[in-house]
């Protein structure tokens, strides 16, 4: 499980908070250009999870990976730096920046005064994003002005911009309509296409069946399960545990 | 420009009747004073002089031409001194400007320098106030003076350990330097000095190290509200030993501070009772017209203003321009004025000499000791 | 000996400054309002108190009057100042320098009315006598100490088992919830500012018996109850009030060590070096990134 | 008058400096530091202690004060970095307390509250020059630099870490190393203004760097609209010259001159921030964070 077949790889990631156990012992890998859904009660430790591989919380013990190097101890900045894009469920959009600004700023990523590289090939990238996000003609709107949907996927454009190998979405599709989803589905697919690796925090289990190639049930911090789709989604116990009827 | 000043000359001093008399563009006399902030009852004070002077002045009609009064606050801070001075200088066309705090003095004593600006303080006795230019004139002993004449006092009524507390300026500076050179050399010893900051209001920690050294005498050597604060702090903490200060204790609020009584203090003489004509008519008017006895600054920006007065004077009958440069040589010529208090003498660098007095605080009054 | 007196003189000042913070920080923790006009709620409060004490009326009827006046304001502050500020959606510092003018105009009209310069009640309280060997304490000392328990056990009391101190508390940790709740956060408030100012109230009357007056003094308690607030870590009234008292005392106690030019600095030593390394403060949850 | 102009021009131009710096911390970085005049201060200490000791060159003397202000800006980056908000409101306000009472006692290279006497007129090149005139065109300069900050990467870098730090960060942005330079940068400018100040006023002395001028600072960017361009420099002319120009009104008694001016610009303050709170030139959509 690594290397050319899976880019990003967790061993053991563990970590408590005051006593509780909000990962603990989480081994995962997410396969080369494949959609891999995180699934799970509230409270199970999704976004801990992705907090761990993103640096914004330091593991107690376990390793994760990414080309089999070590991401721990790295800082959220540096793991973004080699390919590591993720989204927020409450989105943290550049509020007061416009569309086009929010799609700029996430392909800049020098801290000085300039940026080195090619500035027209990063405009060119800021363009296909919001194409792709069918945000062109919202472009100079400010990211606060924008609606519910319009906001979602502009959170999904600073990712595409900043042209990511992994993506780490946080509940990307939740509250959106019919359409929107599925011009959402599409995105990930293109995405895919090219080889992009996903992983996603996801609630609504129609979307997860339509999008993942494969699940990963998560309950209390210990991942449960790991596999196709049907399988995880018919499994009873499972899902006893996903509405609420736990079993002691 | 023309409109306003009319107007300013009609609301601060005189009507413009008597004006339009007296004929001719007033003369304009500025202050540089603290007029808000925590030092703002020096400026009061200040003023008051310098109101009383110009009101004799021109009831006498000493002048060919009238006088207008124009004050710039500076709250004691030098930017705002500079943007002041720069007015009167430029856009009042000040003869005469009348400064006081020691930063004050020394920001804009450049400026009246480059305008050939006469500036004269009456409030501000840090040493480094002598000579800063040709222009900067003092109508006050500096305050290293004063400590110097406090001392043998201090022996006669054995007040022998000191103990020193001082804001860290640079006349603190120059009377920690006296106490620590010239206190031994009179037969005391300075047993410790505490610098406190300008800000601060607790003085009842400093008691306690202050009561360690077990002192004869407490020298408070700060100003402003900051005094009265000290004194209180001190005599609230167990320190029962005779304080002794400068001239700067010379406010109404210190006079009416209980924990002020037996305070002593440096001035410097003034006779109100038994003095001249001058002398008595100021103390007269004064209590009249602001309802309390003068003190010494009222008196030196009273003598400022008069100085200015009697050298404009001896210029018009000169028939000579009155500027900085005619002012100044007024000065050196002349040197011995008649001024409240007795006769003042000047030196080359514009410093008054005076004799000083010992005051001590009995009852919410002021009384000079002798001996 | 040094010490012993040096300590129990912090503890007075320190009383005072628990109390000030502590009316500080419940503003703050309850309406996330950084009030920088609570040190003129102090100033008008000590010098109403002070001219009814000179004009010779009853203590008690000072006292109540520097109470009433200092809640007034707090209240006017919060409904004519801050309230339409927030509405227009003004930021921290909006609020910040709304506070500052106010402030610069209460010290002024107070300069006009009541004179420039240092002004004190004169009271036999503040007159310290050798109660052991080197040490000496004034009667205000026990005053002060037992003003602040009895106040910090009336506030507890009410924060515990009142409905609308409980309800202040809850606004404190969490403002939404209140309104899911249907509880008016105008009227808490309200109330916030109403309580916290009038804890300004006895520091001020106790502070014109001791030190006494000047009519820039508010802007000392105002920098005095921020640092206690934070260092006490924010959200917790008992840490604001347990640092102001360290504050008082780390200001008195510094003498013992050093010259009293550093005094001050000492104070905002103490408050850098906690945001530095412990910024959560005493009793603060973490608020480092 | 021209000279009376010329002189509130040059403090103007000065205190354009300090906000429009400021402004690059607060407006762009969202960083609200009440010690900006320790920093004024440190460059006016700098600049004139070059002066006085080496050459009154204005050019040397900016220079050295910026290095001096932006190199010392780390005991302001530090705290920036580890907390936000009211605490390092707070913070910043421990520094400038301390910085105060070390400016008092740090004589022999501030010269305590006697100051600094006798700084010569500043000279280009071996000319004197009038400070206005060096005041403006380092005004312009920054005022083009910060133009072109703000609309250029970094510009967008601050701003973006302003709304929403950690989505910054998840972007590759390194927070850190970018408000420590917003910082510096920002100090930096305000020692150019200190170095002026003290090659325009002769005299400087630890009364000038007080919070309360920090405050002032912090006041011009706010009223005049924080993260615009032309915001603070407005600021710093009506805050300047609103004092200025009360002292032009005939009818107050002179003992009361003081007062009345602080009252009407108080409640100026207050009214402007009632009414207007993002500032007279911010946009009044953009008031609160997010």
């Amino acid at each position: 499980m690594s290397g050319a077949t899976h880019p990003l790889v967790c061993r053991d990631l563990s970590i408590s908070f005051g006593g509780v156990k909000a990962v603990q012992g989480v081994s995962l890998a997410l396969p080369t250009g494949k959609v891999l859904a995180l699934v799970g009660p509230n409270g199970a430790g999704k976004t801990t999870l992705f907090n761990l591989i993103t640096g914004n919380l330091r593991a107690d013990a376990g390793e994760a990976t990414l080309d089999d190097e070590s991401l721990i101890g790295l800082k959220p900045w540096q793991v973004a730096r080699r390919g590591v894009a993720r989204s927020f469920q409450d989105l943290r959009l550049f509020t007061h920046m416009t569309v086009r600004e929010n799609a700029l700023a996430a392909t800049e990523r020098g801290s000085w005064f300039w940026q080195t590289g090619d500035a027209k090939a990063r405009a060119a990238r800021v363009e296909a994003a919001l194409e792709a996000t069918g945000l062109s003609s919202l472009a100079e709107s400010r990211a606060v002005d924008l609606a519910y949907a319009e906001r979602k996927f502009l959170s999904m454009a600073r990712i595409l911009a900043a042209e990511a190998r992994i993506w780490l979405l946080d509940e990307p599709a939740s509250g959106l309509d019919l359409a929107s989803r599925i011009r959402f589905a599409a995105l990930l697919r293109a995405a895919t296409a090219r080889s992009v690796t996903i992983c996603l925090i996801e609630h609504n289990l129609d979307v997860v069946a339509e999008l993942a190639d494969e699940i990963a049930f998560l309950d209390r911090g210990v991942v449960l399960a790991v596999g196709e789709p049907q399988a995880i989604l018919r499994d009873k116990a499972l899902a006893a545990i996903y509405f609420g009827e736990r079993v002691a | 420009m023309r409109l306003s000043r009319r107007a300013l000359l009609g609301s601060a001093i005189a009507a413009p009747t008597l004006a339009r008399a007296q004929g001719g563009d007033p003369y304009v006399i500025g202050t540089l004073f603290p007029l808000s902030g925590p030092n703002a009852e020096y400026g009061k004070v200040f003023t008051e002089g310098v109101q009383l002077a110009m009101q004799h002045a021109q009831s006498e009609g000493m002048l060919r031409r009238p006088l207008r009064l124009q004050a710039e606050d500076t709250q004691a801070l030098p930017q705002q001194a500079v943007v002041g001075m720069t007015k009167l200088v430029n856009v009042d066309r000040a003869s005469y400007v009348m400064v006081g705090f020691t930063a004050v003095s020394k920001a804009v004593a450049p400026v009246g320098d480059r305008a050939k600006t006469v500036m004269v303080n009456g409030g501000a006795v840090g040493p480094d106030l002598a000579g800063l230019s040709p222009y900067f004139w003092n109508t006050i002993p500096l305050a290293h003076l004063e400590t110097r004449e406090m001392l043998p006092f201090m022996m006669r009524r054995n007040l022998k350990r000191v103990a020193l507390v001082y804001v860290d300026d640079p006349l603190g500076d120059a009377i920690l330097g006296i106490l620590r050179n010239d206190l031994p050399r009179a037969g005391g010893q300075l047993v410790g000095s505490f610098s406190v900051p300008r800000t601060a209001q607790q003085f009842g920690p400093v008691a306690a190290r202050i009561r360690q050294t077990r002192p004869d005498t407490v020298y408070i050597a700060s100003f402003g509200a900051q005094q009265g604060q000290i004194i209180k702090g001190l005599r609230d903490n167990g320190v029962t030993v005779p304080l002794t200060s400068y001239s700067a204790m010379n406010l109404e609020s210190i006079r009416n501070l209980a924990e002020a009584e037996g305070l002593l203090f440096t001035s410097q003489q003034t006779d109100f009772a038994a003095g001249d004509e001058l002398t008595r008519r100021y103390a007269a008017d004064f209590k009249a017209r602001f309802g309390s006895d003068p003190g010494t600054y009222n008196t030196n920006y009273y003598n400022a203003t008069r100085l200015f007065c009697l050298l404009a004077q001896k210029l018009e009958r000169e028939n000579k321009e009155v500027n900085g440069d005619t002012l100044r040589a007024a000065l050196l010529e002349q040197k011995e004025f008649d001024l409240v208090g007795g006769r003042a003498s000047f030196d080359e660098q514009g410093s008054m000499t005076a004799a000083i007095q010992i005051n001590e605080v009995r009852g919410g009054r002021v009384n000079t000791v002798t001996g | 000996m040094l010490f012993l007196q040096l300590l129990l003189g912090g503890l007075q000042t320190g009383a005072l400054y628990a109390l000030t913070a502590c009316g500080f920080a419940l503003i703050f923790g309850a309406t996330k309002v950084f009030h920088f006009a609570h040190g003129a709620s102090f100033t008008l409060a000590g010098y109403l108190f002070l001219l009814m004490w000179n004009n010779g009326y009853p203590a008690w009827l000072g006292v109540l009057a520097a109470i009433l006046v200092a809640t007034g304001f707090g209240v006017a502050m919060e409904r004519f100042v801050y309230r339409p500020i927030q509405r227009h959606e003004g930021g921290f510092f909006t609020v910040f320098v709304a506070a500052f003018g106010v402030s610069l105009v209460v010290q002024n009209l107070v300069g006009m009315w009541a004179g420039r310069g240092f002004v004190v009640a004169d009271s036999t309280l503040s007159r310290a006598t050798e109660v052991l060997p080197e040490v000496f304490l004034a009667p205000v000392f026990w005053v002060s100490l037992a003003v602040a328990a009895v106040l910090f056990l009336a506030l507890g009391l009410f924060l515990t088992r009142h409905p609308a101190g409980v309800a202040l508390r809850a606004l404190a940790q969490n403002s939404d919830l209140i309104r899911a709740y249907g509880l008016s956060s105008h009227r808490l408030s309200l109330l916030a500012f109403a309580l916290g100012s009038a804890l300004a109230a006895p520091a001020a009357v106790l502070t014109a018996i001791t030190t006494g007056m000047n009519e820039a003094v508010g802007h000392h308690v105002m920098l005095i109850s921020m640092a206690a607030t934070i260092v006490g870590g924010v959200g917790s009234l008992k840490g604001a009030a347990l640092a102001g008292l360290s504050l008082g005392v780390a200001e008195s106690v510094v003498l013992n060590f050093a010259d009293p030019q550093w005094a001050e600095a000492a104070s905002f030593v103490v408050l850098f070096g906690f945001i530095l390394f412990r910024p959560s403060g005493l009793f603060g949850h973490a608020v480092a990134r | 008058m021209t000279a009376y102009l010329a002189n509130l021009a040059t403090l103007a131009a000065i205190f354009g400096i300090l906000a429009a710096t400021l402004n690059v911390a607060v407006g762009y970085a969202g960083i609200f530091s009440v010690a900006h005049a320790v920093f004024f201060g440190l460059g006016a200490y700098a600049g004139a202690q070059l002066a006085l000791l080496l050459v009154p060159d204005a050019l040397l003397a900016m220079l050295v004060a910026a290095l001096v202000a932006g190199g010392l800006s780390l005991c302001l980056a530090l705290p920036a970095l580890r907390v936000r908000g009211e605490y390092f409101v707070a913070a910043s306000l421990g520094l400038q307390m301390m910085a105060t009472t070390l400016f008092t006692e740090a004589k022999g290279l501030t010269g305590g509250m006697g100051g600094l006497v006798g700084i010569p007129r500043p000279m280009v090149l071996g000319f004197e020059v009038p400070t206005l005139a060096l005041a403006l065109a380092a005004l312009v300069l920054i005022l083009l630099a910060t133009w072109l900050m703000a609309r250029g990467s970094f510009g967008r870098t601050l701003r973006a870490i302003r709304d929403a730090e950690s989505a910054a960060e998840a972007l590759g942005k390194n927070i850190n190393a970018a408000k420590a330079l917003a910082v510096a940068f920002a100090c930096a400018g305000a020692g150019v203004a200190g170095a002026l100040f003290a090659l325009h006023m002769s005299f400087v002395n630890v009364e000038s760097f007080t919070l309360d001028q920090s405050v002032l600072v912090m006041a011009m960017v706010i009223v005049g609209g924080t993260g615009t361009l032309w915001g603070p420099l407005l600021g710093a002319v009506l805050l300047l010259s609103l004092p200025a120009g009360l002292s032009f009104l005939p009818f107050i008694p002179p003992t009361e001159i003081g007062a009345v001016q602080q009252i009407i610009y108080g409640a100026a303050m207050t009214l402007l921030m009632i009414f207007r709170p993002a500032g007279l030139l911010g946009d009044m959509r953009t008031g609160r964070k997010a």
